[in-house]
């Protein structure tokens, strides 16, 4: 069972240590048309998702809480990720990502995800998706919610 | 029994504890799962233990020659039953001290036996006004069972707070303890911290001061202590099966007699009745009356293998090898740069260390481990009002059984050494 | 699987029915405790069922393979606890019919899980003024906790009585339905006379007159009958996983979704939880908010396995052929003098022949009978009530499972005969 | 395991079988002074006993309740040693007779058991002694109450 620390790299890529260590888009929201609150009941990680919308169309989304490497990167992504999307593009992006993470082959192919493609490699984790879609979750509220 | 085990049983702590490199107490041949797969770092005996042989064997024999429904049946196979789960009964109240076996009530495990408690004493003796303590550090499963006990019953809740190095403060939890507190709930041994608790300070502390049971949540000390139930001067004592080697689905509640027959069943069904009217109902003699239903025999057959496992081995010895481990993960884990271990020193502990490095959060050390095989816990241990006091939202803990050895030790400190490395970079 | 179960799989009740002499649906070899002991003639099923091979097998291999603590790992191994009890849930729940498995709770047996209905929706929903209602021919585990949870309440408890043959007197129910009426608690099929009741038709007149739940002790439904909780009409249905030939210590309650949502938790613990604060705790979602503590994972897996046997045997071969033994037992034994055979036609029947025999004690019978390794019950069979309106204090029983054959029959045919005689000299 | 007809009748004698048909001492006792009722929760059998003393001494024991043949013979016999002796003799005998039942060979050997010997062949049989004891633990509450 023992790994090089190569093939660890595959889940711990550059990108992910990198929105872990200077989150994008992390802290309070001021104006923020909707917020919803995640939890992970295992670890007691939490995540702050706040949306601000133009019409139809995410103007801003921020993020606040704590977590693992994962659903930290993945909630930093995120807020950049859904900047200018309409409602029903974000909808589909809460799908299309959930895919990613449960390995799909075709969202893992899709160039659409961009950066998000880095947490392709949850998918060999069944433990930690639930980390990677803790700030998806709560997106997926937001725009039900609406 | 493993050969290994009667090697073993008779050194005292002293000739294992400065051992550098610990050896397993029972060889890892004696577990099937770990038996099969020699490079598994199984270090998360604590959630729960891996199986010896005997046990599975034990368990399986009870089903291929006595399996039957027991007290009811006439016929001789329903009487092997009964006196199979008779006789495993007999050998677990000796194990953890109890000369009463009837006082030993066989329950699903450490929770159910801390509802059982709630559910009958506390639902009868606790009202509005009354206090009930529990401390900073108790498992959900003793912590929300009485928070909500006393929520429903109108009585206050209150929680005895730890001192910097994760024990009870003795002092804040004596300031608690009045004519009115009724209950107080602790463990006997901290999952999270490996804390292991003077239970009979504690409860000549509570008679002192209070009228209060004394409720003891064992989960963590049969398997890793010495337990002399008799002697401890607890009023209730519960521990689960699964963490003593013992099937899923096996445990007990230890009680004092005069307790336990004063007090109202908790759940209704066969066994537990003597006469049922259409209107009233009388109950049966002590262990029946808190055991209704089918018992589970196949797991208390289990359990008593396990303990009889245990027995073998000694736990003077199994506290002393975990405590062997213990220390030398201290010293190899507190020279990794960024960790903090949690809780006391390695002698006032059980086989657990429980820890924190700085900028890596416990989830992704357990999957950088477990990529290497080494298997440890990230989270809250069900001790999220610990986690608070902490200031963390969880930690990862390893955690120490009798087949663990010097070189768990090593693939844990060197996985971490790779976990430095891999997020410094 | 064994080989004759596909054998038997595609045959319709029809075919089999009129076999003078039925063999064994499925053989004795695939259950080792009747393979070691050829002579035994096991005619307990209905207190309890031996195991099939493919049973033990599966309770070992999850211990050798897969043991950790489930749902809180984020390592592989307990991934693997995690994903095993998670399928067995999803298999139990299709064996049952139950399409929504989040609405399988994993309880001790069917006891424990009529106690949880009393528990959680019975204490939400039943005060002062209200009205209970069970059978007469109702099992302790659903006759006293109804009847309890009543007097704890304040409501009426109501007890519908049975026609002459044994079967609940609709009539009789129907009059006892009201406003008030809260529960309607029946058992799918007795215990004690084998009569297997109309559960659709009982639900479907219980809403008809009544806002109550529909509460079903499916305990001798699920090893004998095709269910299909989806469309049975009720709110909730319980088993024990011993009786299907799972290990003791399983056992499963079927829920509706907006009833289990709505229900308060019933014990606190691990697992159960999402959020512990100090003052106030919120609960985890189904089926977690009704499984506190380490989940059996070992007893899960059994169970399932279990099921899948049965599932391989065709549910509805199983009734055919018990019918079958049931039919070929009445014959036989209500030709021997001084015997009265208690409740309804085969037909109407699970495998259960209760009976007594004039100036013997049923104890006397088992006592004889077991001396040919013949194994029945003798006693009230935890259904005191019925007993009092059979107007006998005990009855003697053999029941029928899928191992049972002619030549079990013929035993015990042979087995009353010569105490017939003995006690007639 | 089968077994003939006449290994059978090694525990139902026909001393026993007698006393089940034809109890001893079956009914009420008029001016009982003592009385203790049992049941056996697995079977619903019933016995009361009753007992009328002379100073020290037993005058009379009665039954009645319903029961196995084992239960009914045990306490039919139980009656009629019962007359004439002293407490001290009667709590003698309750230990014996349990002994006798358990399987102890002295006490099988004890020509002052006299009849009650019949009953030794249930110590074979464990599950049905608490059928022979029903009576004496009746006679037990009778002689501790008194
Ligand atoms: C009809 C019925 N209900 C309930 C039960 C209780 O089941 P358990 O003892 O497995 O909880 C039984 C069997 O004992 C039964 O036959
Ligand atoms: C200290 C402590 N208490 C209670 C429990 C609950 O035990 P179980 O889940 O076996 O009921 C555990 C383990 O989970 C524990 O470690």
């Amino acid at each position: 069972m023992t790994v090089s620390d190569a093939q660890l790299a595959a889940i711990y890529q550059e990108l992910i240590l990198d929105h872990y260590r200077r989150p994008r888009n992390k802290g309070a929201l001021a104006g923020a048309d909707a917020r919803a609150e995640r939890r992970n009941p295992l670890c007691g990680d939490e995540i702050v998702l706040e949306v601000a919308f133009d019409g139809d169309v995410v103007r801003e989304a921020r993020f606040s809480g704590r977590g693992c490497s994962i659903s930290q990167a993945s909630a930093s992504m995120l807020t950049q990720a859904l900047r200018g999307r309409t409602r029903a593009e974000a909808e589909a992006l809460v799908r299309q990502f959930s895919a990613l993470v449960h390995g799909d082959a075709g969202a893992a192919g899709d160039e659409g995800l961009g950066e998000l493609r880095a947490l392709q490699g949850v998918a060999r984790f069944p433990a930690r998706i639930r980390c990677a879609t803790l700030a998806w979750s709560a997106l997926d509220e937001v725009l039900r919610g609406a | 029994m493993s050969s290994s085990a009667s090697l073993h049983s008779g050194a005292t702590p002293a000739l294992i504890a400065p051992l550098a490199a610990p050896l397993p107490l029972a060889p890892r041949d004696a577990f099937p799962l770990l038996a099969a797969d020699p490079a598994l770092r199984y270090l998360d005996s604590a959630a729960t233990a891996q199986k010896p042989r005997a046990v599975l064997d034990a368990l399986r024999h009870y089903y291929e020659t006595a399996n039957a429904n027991p007290h009811r049946g006439a016929y001789r196979l329903s009487v092997a039953a009964t006196d199979a789960y008779h006789d495993a009964r007999a050998r677990v109240a000796r194990f953890v001290g109890l000369r009463d076996a009837d006082c030993l009530l066989f329950v699903r495990g450490t929770t159910e036996a801390m509802n059982l408690v709630a559910g009958s004493w506390g639902q009868a003796h606790v009202g509005p006004g009354d206090e009930v303590v529990v401390t900073r550090m108790d498992h959900h499963a003793t912590f929300v069972t009485w928070q909500q006990l006393a929520h429903a019953r109108g009585a206050a809740f209150r929680i005895a707070e730890l001192t910097p190095d994760g024990r009870v403060d003795l002092d804040h939890l004596a300031s608690l303890l009045g004519p009115r507190t009724k209950v107080v709930a602790f463990p006997h041994v901290s999952n999270a911290l490996g804390t292991v608790n003077p239970v009979r300070e504690i409860a000549a502390l509570v008679r002192e001061r209070s009228d209060a049971i004394v409720v003891v949540d064992g989960a963590q000390g049969v398997p890793h202590l010495p337990v002399e139930f008799d002697r401890l001067g607890a009023d209730f004592y519960a521990f689960s099966g699964h963490k003593v080697g013992g099937p899923m689905g096996s445990g007990a509640l230890l009680g004092r007699r005069a307790l336990l027959e004063a007090m109202p069943p908790w759940q209704f069904g066969g066994d537990m009745i003597a006469f049922v009217g259409d209107e009233v109902t009388t109950w049966n003699a002590l262990p029946h009356k808190f055991e209704a239903g089918t018992p589970n025999v196949g797991d208390a057959v289990g359990l008593a293998a396990a303990c009889d496992f245990l027995a073998g081995l000694g736990m003077d010895a199994v506290i002393a090898h975990e405590r062997a481990l213990v220390a030398a993960a201290m010293e190899r884990l507190g020279a990794i740069e960024g960790v903090r271990v949690h809780g006391p020193a390695a002698d006032q502990r059980s086989g657990v260390v429980s820890f924190s490095m700085a900028d890596v959060h416990p989830h992704d050390l357990a999957t950088i481990l477990d990529e290497r095989g080494v298997c440890i816990r990230a989270g809250h241990h069900c001790a999220q009002p610990l986690m608070r006091s902490l200031g963390v939202p969880a930690t990862a803990r390893a955690s120490f059984w009798v087949y663990s050895d010097a070189a768990d030790v090593e693939a844990l400190a060197e996985g971490l050494e790779s976990a430095r490395r891999l997020f410094a970079a």
